[in-house]
């Protein structure tokens, strides 16, 4: 008992001080003036962020909880599978910064004053982002949600473009009023919450208090929390037909912020309405909110299927697999079972190894082309030979072909699906994904592949902006092959935790 | 059945000798018929033979855009048309060389001349060798499925496809005439036709540029590789006729090896060559050579007939 | 159910019908200042409302929310509004010709408040007289902001809708669970404010680049063009 | 005796070594030798290991990683079914690699051909993995590494549209067809359990009959996709003529054999097929190889670009292995064992058959590319003078694909058209009739498939040249010759004696039956009777055919005398100036054949005329002909399917209006809609 409450204040710490570091980045940043040291203060914080995270994960798989702040701050294995992209992604992002907004920089499409203010953001959308995985509080859960749609539409704004412009409001306008219905469903749970045991006010938001007293729920309130839940984190998480926002935004942010936002920050969004689903399993059985995760998640795919085909520009291609990703993993949630669960965590860690990766090339390509219409886009891999390669790999794994990481994640989900018996949305998702597979591969090759249309400099754009790509595409590869032990347990307490009851076990 | 000696190894290769020999005289033959129905007197009926030889002894004109494949393709074709010949019973019911290959082999070394043949057609640079060559795959390539048919037919009444097996057994038939084996020799009646180049399909005697199927691929042909083609073709014709006669008409082929036996399968046998020689020759005269495209609806009709056989066979 | 405690019930319904009133009073509002008028007058409304509940139900921390809703939204966030409107170059002051018209937008939120007391019938109240009177006002809130941002064509006049919504989502909040923690309820309104801001900055931004604040200026991303 | 596994892990890290010394060596000396050398050592190692395996029956069953969770894992077990296939990989990779050492010169100074040698080296390692895994994922993982290295070997000349295009059909067909591998697969887990085959060995004999249709079904659409069945074989004539010579032949000769592997294992290893259930599958296999092989023959007869004729070949062999499979199954479901075994060699003998000699044509293919640059038939002729050994090399390739005594394709076609003939003894005169009317398919595409071949081989190496492209062309190097020599002797070896590939069939199998012992011994079949059916001594045709040869040049050397050969020109009619232009082409010697498939090909001639004054119509300036035939899968099947995909599509991608407006009320849409049905709901 007193070991693992040192234990756990031990790692407690680690909360407190993951969430310190970008907060202290941002300070630093604004302080600092030179280009050279902002990036470095940024690289740093986040290398800093991702050994933390690491060390945080490891707490986590061996104690299974970390909590903090009397339990506002409560880490479990799915918390730590949320928290594991975004320290990666943050991390190799920065990464990327330095060469994708340097050059911008050097362009000058950015003056100074909008690069300072990129990278204060980017610390600050990295808090945000990093606030919702660890928290206990759902309130608080949804205000470091909101926050992170505030900091994110700054970060989409920061060209003064009119294409940004419009998806900015968009994108502010949608998911404003999506976290809105959420909150709706919050309250919805707490109010269930204090009827079901009145006692508890102050902790009553607290998912541990909340999924304990969930068996007494009233189902009624329950099912129409859920629906406000899944229709507002939804909207959010880009789950169709809330997903319109999501291709604009995805589309015209900076591409490292275009990475955070398809690669994480979506995942954030799914893992609350997953921390609802457990607690509305726990009162009403599965069923209820499987179905409805099912059937969002189908929809999502089959929107995304169709709408990848039609698309010209690079970017909003991403953004749409990014819809059909995250309809996977809802997919995945639905159909439950050890398989599906383990399906679901290693996909949304391989999503967000993949779509940065994606992001992060189509950037670089685009820099050199100077457009993002798939069009004008002919022979990268003769151009670039390195960024071609790393491209069509990343493609290759986007859309699930082996030897690479979603491959696997998908066999599992697809597994699942036929496992629990969703015969018809099964099929439906298997077609949907030949389509999708298809089509992308389609645009892929018609862009990596054939003669540039103009004589080009051949060369790659510096080191710094193929390194976070071959860390991407070399986790993307043994993921392909090999899950590693410490993943797997991850994976079993989160399955443990969605399948039986929530707590860890 | 026969015994594995020396004695009808020595036999098998007589009769096959005796059908390469006497091949060019049913040409002859037909060819006299022929001429007689049609109000000529023509050419003795050794001529094929007197052909033959004095072929053999004239230089031979070698076009300059050929390459050994001309030169090599009437040998092959001999050689494979002459082992066929091997396989096939004349006047006895069986042949030596049974366990060696059976009527699929034959028509495989019929394949076999014929891809040479059709080959020297092309290899000449000349428009009349490719037009030969392209008439003669197409016809072939139709042919193909209805002797195998037929073969169906006949290897499923027999239960085999071994020759001398498919002999012996036509041979012991009580009731020759069944409804699915009439059918079958409607079928092999055309086919002979079309395998041997005859009228309707191919008129063997022209040398018309819209007519010629055979006589086109073989045009550039001179002195001792003519003869050997025509010799070939002689033989073929034969060696089916043999398969025909022995299979649907078997009556009188010799059992045994004694010599009244083989003396007497020797006799009906040409007899039968004979009257179904004439036969041809007689229908040669009466129809004119089909449009090239009517022909396959004369294959059509072998096909449907050995249909119709496998058809009566099961019922 | 036969109300025990009439007097009660009448301020409930009466609040809840003055409110119900100047959402209206926002909804058929075309003008900006119009309807940023009623918009004060509705969160005044809200604000009284509050005050109730927290009467009601003795819990003085919902003072303070009253206190806070009505300084921020009825104040701060409407002289945010006026600031923003007051730099544009050009003001889109009226809207011109909304998808719906007023009259048919009005029976449309009718029938949304309709809908809102049908689906709110099934949940148990527990005999709370509050959540009984409020809950479907703050549902119908929800719809009524929805439908009206869905309805606008001017960015500014959208923003009335999701204001609308927030009023709508802290009488919903209040309402049921009688004042969440307070720090989570600080936050939200930080969050909502902060939001107003960057929208408005937003809308600076729009009316500088296209020179007016129409949303059809906001169609360029799409995927429903010819190929 | 060297274990399996020693061999095993040598074969694997010789091509892996292959694979990295391409790269690593990228444009130093002997990189090439280097990069092809080491695959083909490898491949030596790999027919070692099949032997060893099928004759000393040292099977490997070994686990490598497992995962704990989800319980799959990479497991190889090579058992004399893998055996007989690692053989065939081994035997065309050994002669490919050999001849790509000098093939890939083609490519020197245009492209990197370190990348070549890559993929080359990976393509073969992950097509020997397909058929050692013995699990799902492994098997799925390997299957489509092997699919990724083939198209970008299809793809490997991009700058070329038309490749990419190829590519693009050929990596959407696959990968649709892996897609019902893996949901076959999926409904095999879902009854067992587990992911292993061990537990399919084990436990799908018990599942109910109904779930094995669907299996069956499945995995047969699947593998049929990789296997180039018709309909689903339209990415084959694409794919296998953009691919490098080297790539498509071993694509064609190899990788489209897995998916017959595939099929072998689901048919006689998950499944013992022993009852009648099973005959309906035994007829879907006979019918779609029938159906394949003639649609495969007649595109082959008409095509006049060499690659292409040649992969429309592989489509119409494959249909012959399918239907000799198929006739297997059905004998089995009868328990006519005997038959069922006569059915599966003559099977597997094509597949051996036909990876030997597509390699070699496909070898003589690229040769020819690599001397002419052109694949067009239309430009070549006369290659006869120029290359004499290709030609010859060709030549044996192409007599053994028309299945002409006394090649290999004669052996396993002269098995097939027993299978067939043997239907009598199947116990349902129904069942016989049809199988009496496929072997009329049967027969039709032995036809077609001579007449075919007839035309490659006459067209491009016959009669003059018909381009400048061949006007320079000259031998290939001696590599090349080696790579093609191997694979004809192989062919040879396999058509005199067919003791060889019986023998290795019937132990790789496992299968008992009276097969010859000795290589000079005939292959006997017996009648229900116990008489002889037919029997069949390759090697003594062969002797005959030189005595008779030999006797005959004998007869007409003592008739005739010395022959005295006088050279002159074709003869011309007299008129002169004879040129190609008059040679009869690819198009005109397909002709016949175009014009009597009419319904099929639905070919079309447009014709256009130039006359010097339009007075006169006779006196013609130029008249240019073109004749097309149209696709007719292309056009009804998936042009349809395709478009109408589309246009739904394009009705649902609308949603995306632009306006936020109606995003908003999508979102409120679907709340109200939730919320009603939640309240309505009971």
């Amino acid at each position: 008992m007193i070991q693992e409450l040192i234990a756990s204040t031990g790692f407690s710490i680690i909360i407190v001080t993951l969430l310190f570091t970008p907060l202290a980045a941002l300070v630093l940043t604004t302080l600092a003036g030179k280009k050279r040291s902002i990036e470095t203060i940024t690289a740093v914080s986040t290398f800093l962020i991702l050994i933390q995270g690491i060390i945080l994960v490891a707490a986590v798989i061996s104690e299974k909880t970390v909590t903090a702040f009397n339990g506002l701050f409560y880490v479990d294995a799915l918390g730590a599978v949320v928290l594991l992209p975004i320290t990666l992604v943050g991390f190799v992002a920065a990464l990327y910064s330095i060469n994708y907004i340097g050059r911008q920089y050097n362009n000058g499409f950015i003056d100074h004053k909008q690069l300072v203010r990129y990278y204060q953001k980017f610390n600050l959308f990295i808090f945000t982002m990093l606030l919702v995985p660890v928290s206990n509080n759902l309130g608080l859960m949804w205000v470091a949600m909101e926050a992170t749609t505030l900091v994110s539409v700054l970060l989409i704004m920061l060209y003064v473009k009119e294409d940004a412009i419009e998806a900015a409001w968009k994108y502010l306008i949608v998911a404003t009023v999506g976290l809105s219905f959420a909150f709706f469903g919050i309250t919805f749970f707490y109010y269930a919450n204090t009827n079901a045991a009145a006692s508890d006010l102050g902790e009553g938001l607290n998912w541990t208090i909340m999924l304990s007293n969930a068996e007494l729920f009233d189902p009624t309130i329950v099912k129409i929390a859920f629906i406000f839940i899944l229709v507002g984190y939804g909207t959010k998480a880009g789950l169709a037909p809330m997903h319109t926002w999501l291709p604009d935004a995805h589309s015209e942010a900076p591409t490292p912020v275009s990475a955070l936002l398809s690669g994480v920050l979506l995942n954030c969004a799914i893992y609350a309405i997953v921390r609802f689903h457990i607690i509305s399993s726990n009162a009403i059985g599965s069923l209820f909110s499987s179905q409805l995760l099912i059937i969002l998640g189908v929809v999502s795919i089959g929107i995304a299927a169709a709408s990848i085909y039609f698309q010209r520009d690079m970017k909003r291609m991403l953004a749409y697999s990014s819809v059909e990703h995250m309809g996977i993993v809802a997919f995945a949630i639905g159909t439950g079972g050890l398989i599906g669960i383990y399906g679901a965590v290693l996909h949304i860690i391989n999503h967000a190894i993949a779509k940065p990766l994606m992001f992060f090339a189509s950037g670089t390509v685009s820099q050199k082309f100077e457009t993002k219409a798939m069009l004008h886009i002919k022979g990268v891999i003769t151009v670039m030979p390195a960024t071609g390669a790393l491209f069509l790999l990343g493609g290759l794994a986007i859309v699930g072909m082996p030897p690479f990481n979603i491959f696997l994640s998908e066999f599992l989900i697809l597994s699942s699906g036929f496992n629990s018996g969703q015969f018809i949305a099964s099929s439906l998702v298997i077609l949907f994904l030949i389509v999708i597979f298809a089509s992308f591969t389609g645009h892929l090759v018609r862009m990596v592949f054939g003669t540039p249309r103009k004589a080009m400099k051949k060369g790659d754009l510096g080191n710094l902006a193929v390194i976070p790509m071959i860390i991407l595409v070399v986790l993307a590869l043994i993921l392909g092959v090999y899950v590693p032990e410490p993943l797997q347990i991850l994976a079993r307490d989160v399955s443990t935790i969605i399948n039986q009851g929530g707590l860890p076990k | 059945m026969f015994e594995p000696s020396f004695a009808t190894l020595a036999a098998g290769i007589i009769q096959t000798l005796v059908l390469i020999a006497f091949s060019p005289l049913l040409t002859g033959v037909m060819r006299k018929v022929k001429a007689r129905s049609q109000k000529r007197i023509g050419a003795s009926i050794l001529q094929p033979y007197y052909d033959i030889v004095k072929l053999m002894r004239k230089d031979e004109v070698i076009s300059d855009q050929t390459s050994w494949i001309f030169k090599s393709a009437p040998w092959i074709n001999f050689a494979a048309v002459a082992t066929a010949a091997l396989f096939v019973p004349v006047m006895l019911a069986y042949s030596p060389f049974g366990l060696a290959g059976d009527v699929l082999l034959v028509i495989g070394l019929f394949s076999l001349a014929r891809f040479f043949t059709v080959l020297s057609g092309l290899d000449s640079a000349s428009a009349f060798g490719g037009l030969g060559s392209s008439r003669e795959m197409m016809l072939s390539s139709l042919i193909e499925p209805a002797l195998f048919l037929t073969i169906f037919t006949v290897s499923l009444t027999f239960g085999a496809t071994n020759i001398t097996t498919l002999v012996s057994s036509a041979a012991g038939l009580q009731q020759l005439v069944t409804p699915s084996l009439l059918f079958a020799l409607i079928s092999m009646f055309v086919i002979v036709i079309a395998e041997t180049g005859r009228l309707p399909f191919d008129n063997p005697a022209t040398h018309l540029e819209l007519t010629m199927v055979h006589e086109a691929m073989v045009l550039e042909y001179s002195g001792k590789l003519l003869a050997l083609i025509e010799w070939a073709q002689s033989i073929k014709h034969l060696t089916l006729l043999a398969l025909m006669i022995n299979i649907f008409f078997p009556w009188g082929v010799a059992t045994s090896l004694s010599a009244a036996a083989v003396g007497e399968g020797l006799l009906v046998f040409a007899a039968k060559a004979l009257a179904i020689g004439v036969i041809i020759a007689f229908i040669e005269t009466r129809v004119a050579k089909w449009r090239l495209f009517r022909i396959p609806d004369l294959i059509a009709i072998a096909i449907a007939s050995s249909m119709v056989g496998i058809v009566f066979f099961y019922i | 159910m036969i109300p025990t405690d009439a007097p009660q019930i009448d301020i409930l319904t009466i609040s809840s019908a003055v409110l119900m009133i100047a959402t209206f009073g926002v909804v058929v509002r075309r003008g900006f200042m119009d309807w940023l008028r009623a918009y004060r007058y509705q969160t005044m409304a809200l604000s009284g409302v509050t005050a109730i509940i927290a009467y009601m139900t003795g819990i003085w921390e919902i003072y303070i929310a009253a206190a806070l809703t009505l300084i921020i939204k009825a104040v701060v966030i409407p002289r945010v509004l006026l600031r923003v409107t007051s730099q544009l170059k050009f003001v889109a002051r009226y809207e011109l010709n909304p998808y719906i018209s007023v009259r048919l937008s009005a029976i449309i939120s009718a029938l949304l408040v309709a809908l809102a007391y049908f689906l709110t019938q099934q949940v148990p109240f527990r005999s709370d007289q509050i959540l009984r009177a409020y809950l479907p006002v703050s549902l119908s809130l929800l719809f009524i902001g929805m439908f009206t941002m869905v309805n606008r064509r001017v960015a500014l006049n959208q923003i009335v809708g999701l204001l609308i919504i927030e009023n709508g989502l802290f009488l919903f909040a209040t309402a049921l669970t009688h004042g969440v923690s307070l720090i989570i309820e600080i936050g939200v309104f930080i969050d909502i404010l902060v939001g107003v801001i960057i929208s408005a900055a937003l809308m600076t931004r729009i009316s500088h680049t296209f020179d007016n604040l129409n949303v059809d200026n906001l169609e360029h991303l799409r995927d429903d063009k010819e190929e | 005796m060297v274990s399996s596994l020693t061999l095993f892990q040598a074969t694997i890290i010789l091509y892996s070594m292959g694979a990295l010394l391409a790269l690593l060596l990228r444009g130093r000396k002997y990189s090439n030798l280097l990069t092809y050398l080491l695959p083909a050592a490898a491949s030596l190692f790999a027919i070692v290991l099949s032997a060893n395996v099928i004759f000393a029956k040292d099977a490997l069953h070994i686990s490598i990683t497992r995962d704990a969770l989800a319980q799959f894992g990479f497991d190889v077990f090579i058992d004399g079914i893998s055996a007989f296939f690692i053989l065939l990989i081994g035997l065309v990779s050994l002669a490919v690699s050999l001849y790509s050492v000098g093939y890939t010169k083609e490519y020197e100074g245009r492209k990197d051909t370190s990348i070549l040698g890559f993929l080359f080296n990976i393509f073969i390692l992950s097509m020997l993995l397909v058929v050692v895994s013995n699990s799902v994922f492994a098997f799925l993982v390997f299957w489509e590494v092997m699919s990724l290295t083939s198209f970008f070997l299809v793809i490997y000349e991009h700058e070329q549209e038309a490749n990419l295009k190829s590519g693009m059909t050929y990596i959407v067909m696959t990968h649709l067809g892996t897609t019902f591998i893996l949901a076959s697969f999926l409904v095999m887990y879902l009854q067992t359990g587990s992911f292993s085959f061990d537990a399919f060995r084990q436990y799908v004999p018990f599942i109910p009959l109904q779930v094995k249709d669907i299996v069956f079904i499945l995995a047969f659409i699947g593998f049929g996709t990789k296997a180039g069945i018709v309909p689903l074989h339209i990415w084959l004539p694409q794919a296998h003529p953009s691919a490098p010579s080297n790539a498509s032949a071993l694509m064609s000769a190899v990788m489209i054999k897995t998916a017959i592997y595939g099929l072998i294992r689901v048919l006689f290893d998950f499944n013992s097929v022993g009852s009648p259930d099973y005959t309906w599958w035994g007829i879907l296999l006979l019918s779609t190889g029938a159906i394949t092989s003639v649609i495969g023959a007649l595109y082959a007869v008409i095509e006049k670009d060499i690659k292409r004729a040649l992969a429309f070949s592989s489509i119409e062999n494959i249909g012959i292995i399918l239907t000799g499979l198929g006739l297997s199954v059905i004998f089995a479901s009868f328990n006519l064992t005997a038959l069922a075994v006569l059915a599966l060699v003559a099977s597997m003998y094509h597949t051996l058959n036909h990876a030997v000699f597509k390699s070699l044509l496909f070898m003589g293919a690229g040769s020819i590319l690599y001397a002419t640059h052109t694949k067009n038939m239309e430009a070549m002729g006369g290659l006869v003078r120029k290359m004499p050994w290709t030609s010859l090399l060709f030549l044996v390739g192409a007599l053994s694909i028309s299945g002409l005594p006394p090649f290999n394709g004669f052996i396993s076609e002269w098995l097939t058209m027993q299978s067939l003939l043997s239907t009598s003894q199947i116990p349902d005169s129904t069942l016989q009739i049809t199988i009496a009317f496929a072997s009329l398919a049967f027969a039709l595409t032995a036809g077609l498939a001579a007449a075919a071949f007839v035309k490659i081989f006459g067209i491009s190496f016959l009669s003059r040249g018909r381009s400048e492209h061949v006007l320079h062309a000259v031998e290939v190097p001696r590599s090349m010759l080696i790579g093609k020599g191997v694979t004809a002797l192989a062919a040879l070896a396999l058509g005199v004696l067919p003791f060889i590939g019986i023998n290795l069939i019937t132990s790789a199998f496992n299968i008992q039956s009276a097969q010859p012992a000795s290589p000079f011994d005939t292959i006997t079949l017996q009648n229900a009777s116990g008489s002889n059916f037919a029997s069949l001594s390759p090697f003594t045709v062969v002797v005959l055919l030189a005595s008779v040869a030999a006797a005959s040049y004998g007869f007409v050397r003592v008739v005739g005398g010395p022959t005295r050969q006088v050279v002159y020109e074709t003869w011309d009619c007299g008129f002169g100036g004879l040129d190609e232009r008059m040679e009869y082409t690819a198009t005109s010697f397909s002709q016949p054949i175009r014009k009597i498939f009419k319904a099929f090909f639905r070919p079309r001639n447009s014709i256009q005329r130039e006359f010097y004054a339009d007075s006169n119509q006779y006196k013609r300036k130029t008249i240019r002909m073109e004749s097309t035939t149209r696709s007719l899968f292309e056009e009804r099947l998936y042009t349809p399917v395709v478009s109408a995909t589309i246009f739904l599509f394009d009705k649902i991608r609308r949603i995306q209006t632009g306006k936020v407006n109606s995003y908003l009320l999508y979102i409120l849409i679907t709340l109200v809609l939730l919320l009603v049905l939640v309240r309505l709901s009971p």
